[in-house]
């Protein structure tokens, strides 16, 4: 089921950040969600999980953040290393202080905070000073000048798009190297998804922070992931460079469902 | 564990009544209700300290009564009817070879739940200074005993003190009282009482009920001093009392203008209401204080020797305390007065209604108990199970309860038609032939 | 039970004859028992127990099945005991097992008309409307007379005692066989009930409601009726309550912790079951006596008696939280667990 | 006479004492989705633990600073005893708890610190203060002052500090507190601490009226209606919802009552709650679920 | 599929906003009777509200609902219930503590016409009405191959199967309309294939009018008579499945800005 491509660019130099082998994941101790996940992400890397509505994405995310244990989801089979530990188990507060910062599907903002205190929820996570906490809310203005403009506005009053970008400044502020960045086109104007795509990328590229995106939007993704993995049915259909994969035509079959 | 439990719930369950009967022993059975626990336990914790100090002191020091130990057990009620009636199932068959004599239900309510089974099962209900009021006719209720102070009592005891206050009864004409109510049957009690007494006396009679628990009083007082009356009658029970002295003073009612009922006059009544109950008075069946000549026995053969099953001695005299002390001697006395009949063995319920029906303890007997000032004196008749009918008057001088007066009768004249009437209705709508008590005294 | 339930189970018939026979067994020994227990074992425990099983089974409708939380189990039961008091009183014409009917179906109207907010409100905010009904009847009953005949002690008790077709049950046997019948044959309709489309709509309304109003099932009317039927029983076994085992009762037999004592019930015997209400009644109603005998044997005398009741209350309470840490889902599941695990070894019996 | 005003001002006053007890319910509601009924057992465990420490001579301060500590023990061991291994249970199951809790936290209480009705004396005497002939209890009016004080020292704490901002965000949404690092097991030993010194204030201001026994863990009942109109998610809604119940309790009482024989403050505060559910089914303040299907 | 009777089904109009955010804006379109009308869309494109609004769930702010005829500013539950519109949910709303067969034969309850004393007491009435469900219930069961699964509490089977349930349980009462949110996620590929079957089958043979909201679009392509897309609330496209597949409005909702260009 699983076909590899070669990934042309893979250079050894890269460290290997996270590291997911063959989990399965389980919801309630009877629904399966994943049945055989394998991936990795390399330090300072955009990687793209792609896949339908109901491929496992989500749960795949949620089992790298910890997250799964609230949903009362259980990996079941497999190991997630992080920086070479293993952090199965590991309660997701614990993670995000380690480095892996988990933006929910639907944004989950804190709705009844404004926007700066939706932000300094995050931002006190590593006890900034007072001076400290400041210059990283300006670095994060500097970065969503929207969210500036509205610093003082109830968080669940701002615009859809306004809303995936406070989750992701927020998410910044734990000072994570990995962002889980769940569906952020989801429900979103395709001039806003350009814009916060292209945000992603400038963090990463300045900022060094590896994103793993879960998107249905393949397109968008490919453009702007370095390697993406395709999951189907919850196991990996396909993996590869994101512009190898961006050629093929089983991604099309896969999503617009073209019986070849 | 699981096991461990249901092991525990069957041992439990099956040993509570598979008692082992001892003939040799002839120890007086008296189980006693209780309520340690809950939101009437400050006072119930006192009342179980006089009534066991009292029963040790007998047994440990006088040998028992009549040479006959008395074997008193409690049960946790938390003073709920209910659990009152499950007790009472439970003991109504005696224990240890010994049968039940009497029943001490410790609460009115418990009191009317049992009314018709204990009558049944010939077991004398007792219930000092509570009860149902109509139940001091004993040609109706043979088996209940509101023996001391019945609730119409209480009533007239109330006025009459009033009167005595304002310069006879005359001047009560005119005057307005206020009757500040628990409203609950107990509350209640005495309405037909004070209604009967406003009429022969004139004045106007103003009922304020305060619903439980009443933590919440000022609609209630605004209305009395709204309606300014000239006396006001407190019969809350529990945290309402204190409520209503503090609600009081913040209403500007005067506390030496307050007169409490019995329920109503202890110092968990007045303690925590501080400043606002200085001068307030409540009537007394059951004086508070140590100056009695029991309390002096007591702490030289109970307190001081360590055998005190009060926690806190300072509590010592406390108003509950010596609730329980009388209640325990009007017992030890029954109890006397049938071995003297029956013989020095455990009485039966028949022949513990014969005792309490014949109990009279006058002023030398409560001399040489120790009892005098503390208790009136008492005549028990197959016709009246109160057999007394008198109280003090203590009033709280911030520090301590003092003694305003000596024992004040009620009106029994003017009561006893309406409990005659009462208990007439009763026994017609149950269809009982009152006894004619001459007859069967033997 | 019924042709379908067979269906259903499709037992084998070597489990079928075991269940008949220990049925059969069940039913002799329940029918014998008074000539097995003693007095005080009928009086004051097996007729308060089969009593508040009866209540816990009719909350269970309520709160176990149609999913509407209650905190008012002891209101219904107060005006079933009221309302048969006034029937006995005002209607001597009308046999006692009629005056309990009537009277059920009194607290039934109540329940309905306390219900009626359910239509509307959700969840905790629910325990408002039965909250006031334990708060009005505890009121009423005690302040207009006319409830109670005007007794000075507020108190009622049947006029005529406990007869049933002109035959006195006022003995214990009298009293158990009242009991017995009352609950054997409300718990066989319930059973019935729970087994109709009636019993599916409130499961259903409880484990998800708007997905039943859009099936197509009646929400309000079947909300309604699980408040109807769940008073209707609380009602019945409000006034044996009054009146097959205290004797006699006023508002505070009928208190808010009534209506605690009954949820505990259901909560710890588990939600949803019938047989919940029986194992809940028996862990509620034995577990005080039997702490108490425990600790009258092994601390009396050596500790003081208020510390020693408050320990008690305290496991109590503890037992309480325990069970619901250990097994939420209460007594019934435990034991159905065993039953299931047992009933594995007959290979055929699932699939 | 000045009746209405008196009686609607002496019924607002009074209101705020259960606004006191209502917003410990909210606290713990908002944070933990429990719908705590222990609330009035831990106020008469603070009040009593206080009274007892009094009475043995322990300066107030020191026996303020000694609750408090045992308080925020308690919310630890609740948090890690009786929270955790209850997380994801339904609501239900977790307001049977906290009546198992209630008992436990009663027997405790009682058990070490005697049953015993102790006064409590906070040095304000209770004395009547005349505003022209509108006659107003100085005791209500600082209780209400307290209650404000609570009211604004609260939300100073959920608006300026790092822990208020916290832990509004896992009242808001704990799945997205979880992915942001915030310890919620932390918060909720927070909160439950809190609560516990917002119910030894309101402990120690009803057992100054009082006396503290036992009937202060009756309080809740009164909390109830109080929470119910105002919602159960909002501090504001639990200060104007005491005030509601207040006022209306005493207007009832004092113009309704002698029409129904009086005594009816225990169901009206419930009726009234009921109306106000009928016409906002959250209450004034709580916001309405979306169901999603 | 081109009848001259009127339209099943009519969305005119409709908006619908949360907290002031707006889910539907100014939708309309028509479903045929006796076709299968898929609408798709991205994730929070507003499919699923609509089919609550289609049930009464949620109340729209503005715009009507003409169904078989008939206007309707709102829709009450159980009114669309009882004018034969069933439905199943996105995440499984079954019943999650009752049987199989008792989920399915709540789906009958608009049809009982018992009282409660029938039910009772087990009069004949009732049992056989209970008997008529029942083996009503075990047909629709038999249909979907669930009958093995009966007496097993719904609870503790594997999703897909639920999934069954809940399209047993939505056509159990012949409603004339099924709305469908999903029936096939979580499904391998041979499950959606033999779900796909049981739907096409439905309408070919029950005369089933059914709306359904799907992510596959192969499936869908190959299902459905009738495609409506949606995207940010507002209507995209609107077509026989032909013209949608090669929409470029709708490739580039799906695929993104970029792949529309690379595709094009």
């Amino acid at each position: 089921m699983t076909a590899t491509l070669p990934t042309t660019d893979a250079s050894p130099a890269l460290r290997k950040l996270l590291d997911v082998s063959n989990i399965e994941v389980v919801y309630g101790g009877a629904i399966l969600a994943v049945a055989d996940v394998s991936l990795t992400i390399n330090a300072g890397e955009i990687v793209a999980l792609l896949g339908a509505n109901g491929a496992g994405k989500s749960t795949v995310l949620k089992a790298i953040s910890g997250l799964a244990a609230a949903d009362r989801a259980t990996v079941r089979r497999g190991h997630v290393h992080f920086d070479g530990e293993t952090i199965l188990g590991t309660p997701a507060n614990r993670l995000t202080a380690r480095g892996i910062v988990h933006v929910l599907e639907g944004r989950h903002v804190f709705a009844h905070l404004t926007v700066e205190e939706n932000l300094l929820a995050a931002a006190f996570l590593h006890r900034p000073g007072h001076g400290e906490l400041k210059r990283q809310l300006d670095d994060i203005y500097a970065w969503f000048p929207r969210l500036k403009d509205k610093r003082r506005t109830q968080a669940g009053l701002t615009s859809g798009g306004e809303q995936q970008m406070l989750a992701i400044g927020r998410a910044l502020l734990t000072r994570p190297r990995l962002v889980l960045l769940d569906e952020p086109s989801m429900g979103l104007a395709p001039r806003i998804v350009q814009e916060i795509f292209e945000i992603i990328v400038r963090l990463n590229q300045e900022k060094g922070t590896a994103f793993l995106l879960a998107e249905q939007n393949a397109a968008l993704s490919l453009a702007h992931a370095k390697r993406a993995y395709v999951l189907e049915s919850g196991r990996v259909a396909l993996e590869g460079s994101a512009s190898e994969l961006a050629a093929r035509d089983d991604l099309h079959r896969i999503y617009l469902g073209y019986r070849a | 564990m699981k096991r461990l439990l249901l092991a525990v719930l069957l041992a439990g369950t099956v040993f509570s009544t598979a008692t082992v009967t001892r003939a040799a022993d002839v120890s007086q059975y008296i189980p006693l209700p209780t309520y340690r626990v809950g939101a009437y336990a400050s006072s119930g914790e006192l009342w179980w300290a006089g009534e066991r100090d009292y029963f040790r002191y007998i047994n440990e020091v006088e040998g028992g009564v009549e040479g006959v130990k008395l074997n008193y057990e409690e049960f946790e009620t938390e003073w709920s009817p209910d659990r009152t009636v499950e007790v009472y199932e439970r003991v109504k068959a005696g224990k240890d070879g010994s049968p039940l004599a009497f029943f001490f239900t410790h609460g009115t309510p418990a009191t009317y739940a049992l009314l018709e089974k204990a009558a049944a099962d010939k077991i004398p209900l007792i219930d000092p200074a509570g009860g149902k009021t109509e139940t001091v006719d004993g040609t109706v209720f043979p088996y209940a005993f509101p023996l001391l102070f019945s609730y119409y009592s209480q009533a007239s005891t109330g006025i009459n003190y009033i009167a005595s206050k304002v310069g006879g009864f005359e001047k009560l004409k005119g005057l307005k009282i206020a009757t500040v109510y628990h409203d609950s049957a107990y509350g209640r009690a005495s309405q037909p009482a004070i209604d009967v007494l406003a009429k022969k006396y004139g004045f106007e009679n103003i009922q304020i009920p305060v619903a439980d628990p009443g933590n919440e009083q000022s609609p209630q007082w605004r209305q009395v001093r709204e309606q300014k009356p000239d006396w006001v009658f407190l019969r809350t029970w529990g945290v309402s009392t204190v409520v209503a002295i503090k609600t009081a003073q913040r209403f500007g009612f005067p506390a030496d203008h307050i007169i409490g009922d019995v329920w109503a006059g202890s110092e968990s009544d007045v303690i925590p209401a501080g400043k606002a109950a200085i001068g307030y008075s409540a009537l007394a069946p059951y004086p508070g204080g140590t100056d009695f000549d029991i309390h002096k026995r007591l702490k030289a053969e109970i307190l001081d020797k360590g055998k005190s099953d009060l926690r806190d001695q300072k509590l010592f005299g406390a108003v509950n305390y010596n609730v329980g002390l009388v209640n325990a001697a009007l017992a030890v006395e029954a109890l006397r007065t049938g071995y003297k009949h029956f013989g020095a063995r455990p009485l039966n319920g028949e022949e513990g209604r014969w005792a309490f029906e014949h109990l009279t303890i006058d002023d030398a007997r409560l001399k040489q108990i120790g009892f005098e000032g503390l208790l009136q004196p008492i005549k028990i008749t197959p016709t009246d199970h109160e057999g007394g009918g008198a109280a003090r008057i203590q009033s709280w001088d911030g520090e301590k309860w003092v003694l305003k007066t000596d024992w004040i009768k009620a009106d029994h004249d003017l009561l006893n038609p309406l409990i005659k009437e009462g208990a007439a209705a009763y026994a017609k709508e149950h269809g009982i032939t009152p006894r004619t008590p001459d007859t069967e005294t033997n | 039970m019924s042709e379908i339930d067979l269906r259903i189970a499709a037992p084998v018939n070597g489990v079928a004859g075991l269940r008949a026979a220990g049925l059969a067994a069940a039913t002799i020994l329940i029918l014998a028992a008074p000539l097995l227990a003693s007095e005080y074992w009928i009086n004051a425990i097996i007729v308060p127990f089969l009593i508040l099983s009866l209540a816990g089974l009719g909350l269970n409708l309520l709160t176990g099945y149609a999913g509407q939380l209650s905190l008012g189990a002891g209101a219904f039961m107060m005006v079933g005991a009221y309302a048969t008091f006034s029937l006995q009183l005002r209607v001597p014409d009308l046999p006692l097992p009629l005056a309990l009917v009537v009277s059920g179906l009194i607290a039934a109207a109540v329940g309905v008309a306390f219900g009626i907010p359910s239509t509307r409100i959700k969840g905790f905010y629910l325990i408002v409307s039965t909250l006031a009904a334990q708060f009005f009847f505890e009121w009423l009953f005690l302040k207009f007379p006319w409830f109670y005949d005007g007794n000075s002690s507020a108190t009622i008790s049947l006029p005529r005692g406990l007869t049933v077709f002109g035959l006195n049950a006022e003995t214990p046997h009298g009293r158990y066989y009242l009991t017995l019948g009352a609950v054997a044959l409300i718990t066989l309709l319930s059973f019935n009930l729970v087994r109709s489309q009636t019993g599916r709509n409130w499961m259903a309304i409880r484990d998800m409601d708007t997905a039943a109003a859009v099936i197509g099932v009646p929400v309000t009317r079947a909300k309604l009726q699980a408040f109807a039927v769940s008073s209707f029983i609380l009602g019945i076994a409000g006034a044996l309550w009054a009146f097959a085992y205290l004797g006699s009762a006023s508002v505070q037999s009928f208190g808010l912790s009534r209506s605690y004592q009954v949820l505990f019930i259901i909560i710890i015997g588990g939600l949803g079951t019938i047989r919940g209400a029986y194992l809940g009644a028996a862990f509620v109603s034995l577990l005080p006596l039997a702490l108490d005998w425990l600790f009258q044997h092994l601390f009396s005398g050596h500790v003081d008696a208020g510390l020693l009741q408050n320990i008690q209350k305290g496991i109590f309470g503890l037992l309480i939280m325990w069970f619901l840490v250990r097994e939420p889902e209460g007594l019934a599941r435990l034991l159905g667990i065993r039953l299931t695990a047992r009933r594995r070894l007959f290979p055929s019996s699932q699939n | 006479m000045s009746m209405f005003p008196e009686t609607l001002i002496g019924g607002l006053l009074a209101g705020t004492m259960y606004s006191l007890v209502a917003i410990g319910f909210v606290l713990i509601y908002k944070a933990s989705g429990v719908f705590n009924y222990a609330q009035g057992s831990i106020l008469l465990f603070a009040a009593l633990t206080f009274v007892s420490l009094t009475d043995q001579g322990v300066p107030a301060l020191v026996a303020i600073a000694i609750t408090i500590a045992l308080l925020v023990l308690m919310a630890i061991a609740i948090e890690k005893l009786l929270l955790r291994p209850l997380t994801n249970r339904s609501p239900m199951t977790l307001f049977m708890a906290t009546l198992g809790l209630s008992y436990l936290v009663e027997a405790v209480a009682q058990g070490i610190m005697g049953s015993q009705v102790r006064a409590l004396d906070l040095g304000i005497d209770d004395l009547p203060v005349f505003v022209g002939d509108i006659m107003i209890s100085q005791f209500d009016l600082i209780a209400a002052g307290v209650a404000l004080a609570l009211g604004i020292g609260l939300s100073l704490l959920f608006n300026r500090t790092r822990i208020g901002i916290q832990l509004r965000g896992v009242a808001d949404d704990t799945r997205a507190a979880l992915s942001l690092g915030i310890d919620i097991n932390r918060i909720w030993q927070i909160v439950w601490a809190v609560a516990g010194i917002v119910g030894l204030v309101a402990g120690l201001l009803w057992g100054a009226r009082q006396g503290v026994q036992f009937s202060l863990s009756l309080v809740v009942l009164k909390a109830l209606p109080v929470l119910i109109i105002g919602g159960f998610t909002s501090i504001a809604g639990a200060i104007v919802g005491g005030l509601i119940v207040g006022a209306g309790e005493s207007l009832a009482e004092t113009y309704l009552g002698p029409f129904l024989g009086g005594g009816i403050t225990p169901w009206f505060a419930y009726a009234l709650a009921l109306v106000f559910l009928f016409v906002r089914p959250a209450g004034l303040f709580g916001e309405r679920q979306i169901e999603r299907v | 599929m081109t009848t001259p009777t009127p339209p099943a089904l009519e969305v005119k109009n409709v908006s619908l906003s949360f907290k002031g955010v707006k889910a539907i804006a100014d939708l309309s379109f028509q479903v045929e009777a006796r076709e299968i009308c898929a609408l798709i869309g991205p994730n929070g494109a507003g499919k699923s509200s609509l089919l609550n609004i289609l049930n009464g769930v949620y109340v729209p702010d503005s715009g009507e609902i003409i169904f078989e005829g008939e206007h309707f500013r709102r829709m009450e539950p159980l009114e669309a219930a009882r004018r034969g519109i069933g439905r199943g949910f996105q995440n499984n709303a079954l019943f999650s503590g009752m049987s199989v067969v008792d989920n399915v034969i709540t789906g009958l309850s608009r049809h009982s016409r018992l009282t409660l004393v029938e039910e009772m007491f087990r009069l004949p009435r009732a049992r056989h009405e209970e008997r008529r469900f029942r083996e009503r219930a075990h047909e629709v069961l038999h249909l979907f191959g669930l009958d093995r699964h009966a007496a097993t509490i719904v609870g503790t089977l594997p999703y897909g199967v639920q999934k069954k349930v809940e399209l047993a349980r939505a056509i159990v009462a012949e409603p004339r309309m099924v709305l469908l949110d999903e029936p096939l996620a979580g499904m391998n590929a041979a499950e959606k294939q033999e779900i796909a079957a049981v739907i096409a089958r439905l309408n070919r043979e029950l005369h089933l009018t059914i709306v359904l909201i799907e992510h596959d679009i192969g499936i869908v392509l190959e299902l459905a008579h009738h495609v409506v897309v949606l995207d940010y609330g507002r209507k995209l496209a609107d077509g026989p499945p032909e013209t949608i597949r090669d929409n470029p409005d709708v490739i580039a909702a799906y695929l993104g800005t970029e792949r529309a260009e690379i595709a094009a």
